[in-house]
């Protein structure tokens, strides 16, 4: 139940998803090999959705990775000790309409059945914002107008093609993925959706417990990850095929050269963060009544990291 | 039942609760990991006061009653086919054997992906989970009823479906109701399984939305809702039918 | 003659249970039939009752050709087989047809219940009798569709000796008042001198008849009568042998079996 | 068996496939929802010959067997203790056949949130799928031996411990198998829950994840191995050796 | 006295099954007990074998208090009781001794096995017998242990009457050659009388001995010897009033809970 500081093995943890390309390229580049003291040993799990993640954290089973900011918000408002000490990569998320649905602005969304990974995580969230304050349009948790499934966005294809959803609130690279094959259309870009630009997709989570105990080995993680962001910027097309490689490689999942081009165009990799992008997206979540406490998510971030 | 069993019982309980907090005194554990049972109580308390857990419990059964009573129809039918027919049971009875001894879990992302993520998903695996097992005590029923009552009912005329109602059909009641415990049995286990991979509402959701948002005293909570209900209805309605038709049949003391 | 057997045989897919009986049982005759165990009394009992096909040979009723099970037969097996979910009055009018009203059907049931002495357990379960209780429960049910012929397939082998007195006394109160014809299986030669108007003794490898004694003797008979006890020792002798040659295969057979 | 069985078996099967092959023919469903049975079998083929599934196998196995032999062992004390224990079953004893209602998919999340996301916790709600049973199992095989035997073996001069040992150890057998039977029953239901959620590896898992990337076929293909080696295993080993026990102890003809 | 009961009682919490019991049986004895179901005959049987407790009055065996069970007495059931797990011969080696070697413990089951006629068969498993050859198993297993005492509690009663003459006759000889002393429980006043030395009448409610009969016959006894007739019809006398007694208050207990 707690970090393991000095010992000499480290494990990282990241999704594969093209918002989570800094883990990919470190693990592939062996950044973190490169800022740990020499011999240490460095591992790299990878989650199926981000409360597995956190729970990993938890347990100590991992020192730290790239989580969306859902799930490492939700656990830290039920009392979880852990910070977000960067961000990983802002954008990423696409509101995308079935094809054939007729739907082709937002306001058309009432009675409609939209998906989201999972209940309350940062993409449904994004949406359900974004339809509650600019349109009125609420989930049927809260008794509203718009039917909410959950399901992975691997299978939103499926469920477009199968007519069993009209609306999809989606990650990269699934939109770019759904967009070549035909079966949806973007109905609402990155940058309109709510917090689009500025919310980081993807941060950079630790435990408390390490950044008060052992901030030289936060320290050094983060350096690893900055280094791997600058590798991102600095070289785009070594990075995107990394990323093909490393998803192909986890989830057996192909994507085409023109899929990740197209993700690419909807994502900035940074890994600055602010305080306040966060608490507004939290207070987003508490007015959909996904957290039950008017959150305060002080001390939740701490930047002294990516300011060294 | 003797007041001294409850006395113990109760210790039992209490003992247990003692030692829980105990540990979460100890500080071994992190509290978001290892809450203690004043936190449970008080997360049981306000699940029940705004509400969300008397739905969830609402939509549970409602789930569970139409899965069940679909799963004992279908598993009727299918074990009474089976059960008279021996082409039937010859062809297709191994089949049921290998159908039973698939987890209800595992039809969960069956049913998902081609029903989708709704409520008749969830019901979808509540009827797979009992009707197998009902289907194969049916079929137990049918043929363990004892030779001496159909011989004794032949020598007194009676033959064809009189005789499969007025003799068969009651003289099984007692496996029949074995069969119907086992479904429930099995159906709760395959609605926990289904709810907990679908996205609401019932007990199972709750359940995983609780964890999802790392909410230990409620993971806590509805797991002990899960034990007491699972154990109330098994004994208080469906061991207790089972036992008073057996008393009544003479099959136990 | 009443019931007529004639040159009747059993074979079951491997084996001959019995052949060539030839049996002519008159109307109100008690007729016990002894033999070893598995020389097929059983099986000739549910031939009457239409439960078994014949394989050769007839069997008349009444001048009937018995194909099926009919109510004019009733059975007593040694277990009572009652419903365990009716009652004892239920139980008893089981067997009657629809077109009885409901009063007949009380009626017919008090009737024999009172016959065998049970009126008090009218509605009682089965499971709440003793066993000698039940037998007398599945005899008032087998009268009830009130039968030419009884058939009773060791009726009291599960019962203990005091109950069995008690039932023999009843059983032949029954026989008295009601004039039915019984056919009774047994392997009690007591029981069988006891109760008979006649008893035949059945042989085995093959199954055959071997003996057919009239019993000739006053009722109520005596234990200490001289008659029956002659009349013990006879038929005694005549299974001992029967009873060795089945013992020793027996053996033999499992001897070979566990090699 | 006789031939014409199979027969009837392995028609039915072909029967099974061809209208399944017909429904996907229809084009009823969307190919992507409903694959034939053609695309199932290969993703089988692929699966073994790039030893995903192999490896999935492998994993699965190993919870299991860790799991079944702790729950086995762990049930056996707690039975024998209630068993033998008049206070102990008063104290206890009600609260064991609570825990075995709980489906096991509902210790997942706790045992994820107290142990963490890693095979430890899958072989943990293993056990707990098997332990309860097999407590219950044991307790009853203990209050289940003739009484004649005992008493029999003490008119021989026999108590205490080698009575225990010599005579109703010996004696409970038959639903100690039973109690073995039933407890690998619920282990492995528990092992698909608990590897559904986990995050591999293991045959769960590898559903769970041809279920998130929508590869249909596959999810198909790994229900019918579990199917096939949940009705193997039980009938080829557990159920046979049960069988072979009752028979020898004159159970069973 | 070589088994002494001395003004023995026994009480279950609730209700007095029988009390001043007083018995003396002299040494290679046959006594049987015979009585109504209920009298406490089983009780009496398993307070001599030690397994149950005396509630008041002394049990001796050769002038030892009897407080445990022991193998100096062998007890043989109306079930067989034997050992599914174990071979025939395992079973009868069963009570003996670690201290016994291998080869003594083999020639020990050869012997009584012999002596049940069941050579044949030490390897088989009792499932594998048939019920009279497990009883059989039952009663070498019992001597096998030597015991000076041999309690027997119907040990016929759950087999057919062939088998039971077979049986009688087995133990008769048994009983000549091992010089046991033996105390037999009954339902049957044939067998009583067939059988023993002695035969004591057991009546109920309260549980007490009415009678104590010396059977002063030659053996072998036939059916049809006129003592042995007379003594049937004087047992039988004796026990029909307390089976009336027993009789009537079960009517009147089930009539009253049945209400
Ligand atoms: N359905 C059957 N199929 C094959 N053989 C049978 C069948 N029923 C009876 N038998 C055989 O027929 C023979 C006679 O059986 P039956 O039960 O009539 O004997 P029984 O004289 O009544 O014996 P018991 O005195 O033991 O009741 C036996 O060898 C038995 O194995
Ligand atoms: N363990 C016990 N607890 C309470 N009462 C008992 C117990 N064992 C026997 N009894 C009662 O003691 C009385 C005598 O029982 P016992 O079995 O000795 O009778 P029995 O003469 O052997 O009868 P049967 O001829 O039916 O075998 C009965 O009333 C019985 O209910
Ligand atoms: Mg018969
Ligand atoms: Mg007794």
């Amino acid at each position: 139940a707690s970090g393991n500081s000095n010992g000499d093995k480290i494990v990282i943890g990241y999704f594969p998803n093209i918002n989570h390309v800094a883990g990919m390229v470190a693990e592939e580049k062996e950044l973190y090999e490169k800022t740990l003291p020499d011999g240490t040993e460095v591992e790299y799990k990878y989650f199926p959705d981000g409360s597995a993640f956190m729970t990993a954290l938890e347990t100590g089973e991992i020192q730290g990775g790239l989580v969306g900011p859902g799930p490492a918000m939700n656990h830290y408002m039920s009392g979880a000790e852990i910070n977000i000490v960067a961000a990983g990569s802002t954008g990423g998320t696409v509101i995308m309409a079935r094809n054939g649905s007729g739907i082709d602005s937002p306001e058309q969304l009432k009675n409609t059945t939209f998906a989201s990974p999972r209940v309350g995580c940062t993409h449904d969230v994004q949406f359900e914002a974004l339809m509650m304050r600019e349109y009125g349009l609420k989930s049927d948790r809260l008794k509203g107008e718009m039917k909410h499934v959950t399901g992975k966005p691997a299978t939103y294809s499926q469920l477009f093609a199968s007519k069993r959803i009209d609306v999809a609130t989606v990650p990269e690279p699934w939109a770019s993925k759904i967009e070549e094959e035909g079966h949806g259309k973007v109905l609402i870009d990155t940058d309109e959706v709510a917090f689009g630009e500025t919310l980081p997709a993807a941060v950079f989570v630790t435990s408390k417990e390490l950044v008060e105990n052992d901030s030289e080995l936060v320290q050094n993680m983060v350096d690893a990850h900055k280094e791997a962001t600058t590798f991102i910027q600095d070289n785009p097309e070594e990075a995107k095929e990394i990323a093909a490689n490393k998803i192909k490689d986890i989830t057996d999942q192909e994507l085409s050269k023109s899929v990740i081009d197209s993700s690419w165009e909807r994502i900035d990799f940074t890994y600055n963060v602010k305080l306040e992008d966060l608490q507004s997206f939290a207070n987003a979540s508490y007015e959909l009544e996904f957290l039950k406490e008017k959150p305060d998510l002080k001390g939740l971030v701490d930047t002294t990291f990516i300011e060294e | 039942m003797k007041p001294s069993i409850w006395v113990k019982r109760i210790a039992f309980i209490i003992v247990l609760l003692a030692i829980w907090q105990g540990v979460y005194m100890s500080g071994y554990f992190p509290a978001i990991q290892f809450p203690p049972p004043t936190k449970v109580f008080q997360a049981l308390v306000e699940g029940f006061a705004d509400g969300t857990l008397v739905g969830a419990l609402l939509a549970s059964f409602k789930h569970l009653l139409i899965g069940l009573a679909l799963a004992i129809t279908l598993g009727t039918l299918i074990g009474v086919l089976l059960g008279k027919s021996r082409q039937a049971d010859e062809t297709a009875g191994m089949y049921l054997i290998a159908m039973q001894s698939i987890p209800s879990i595992v039809w969960v992302p069956l049913a998902i992906m081609l029903i989708g993520l709704n409520e008749t998903a969830v019901i979808f695996v509540v009827v797979l989970g009992g009707t197998f097992v009902m289907a194969l005590n049916v079929r137990t029923a049918i043929h363990s009823v004892p030779p001496e009552f159909i011989k004794a009912a032949r020598t007194m005329g009676a033959k064809g479906l009189p005789l499969f109602f007025k003799v068969e059909v009651p003289a099984s009641l007692p496996y029949y109701m074995s069969g119907i415990r086992l479904a429930w049995a099995f159906s709760w286990r395959a609605l926990m399984a289904g709810e907990l991979l679908s996205n609401g509402p019932g007990l199972g959701y709750s359940l995983r939305f609780a964890m999802d948002f790392a909410q230990m005293e409620l993971v806590i909570g509805i797991i002990i809702i899960v034990g007491v209900i699972g154990s109330v209805v098994d004994q208080l309605v469906f061991s207790k039918l089972e036992k008073k038709v057996m008393r009544r049949w003479g099959l136990l003391k | 003659m009443f019931l007529q057997m004639n040159e009747v045989a059993k074979r079951f897919a491997d084996h001959e249970v019995f052949s060539g009986i030839n049996v002519s049982i008159e109307k109100n005759q008690f007729v016990s039939i002894l033999g070893p165990s598995g020389c097929g009394k059983s099986t000739l009992l549910s031939m009457v009752a239409g439960l078994e096909d014949v394989t050769e040979g007839t069997l008349r009723l009444g001048g009937e050709k018995i194909l099926h099970p009919g109510t004019d037969r009733g059975m007593v097996f040694q277990q009572p087989a009652l419903f365990p979910w009716l009652t004892v009055k239920d139980n008893v009018t089981f067997p009657l047809k629809a077109d009885h009203s409901k009063r007949e059907k009380e009626q017919i049931a008090a009737n024999y219940l009172k016959m065998v002495h049970l009126t008090r357990f009218k509605d009682a379960y089965p499971h709440e009798l003793s066993g000698g209780m039940q037998q007398r429960v599945a005899i008032a049910r087998a009268l009830a569709m009130d039968p030419k012929v009884l058939l009773m397939d060791e009726p009291f082998g599960a019962l203990d000796e005091q109950t069995r007195h008690i039932l023999h006394d009843e059983l032949m109160k029954i026989f008295e008042e009601t004039k039915k014809t019984i056919l009774f299986v047994t392997h009690s030669i007591q029981e069988a001198i006891k109760l008979s108007d006649r008893v035949i003794v059945m042989g085995t490898r093959p199954g055959k008849i071997i003996a057919d004694f009239p019993i000739d003797i006053a009722r109520p008979r005596e234990r200490d009568d001289t008659k029956v006890i002659e009349m013990e020792k006879k038929i005694m002798e005549l299974l001992e042998d029967e009873i060795k040659k089945v013992m020793k295969e027996e053996l033999d057979y499992e001897t070979k079996h566990l090699g």
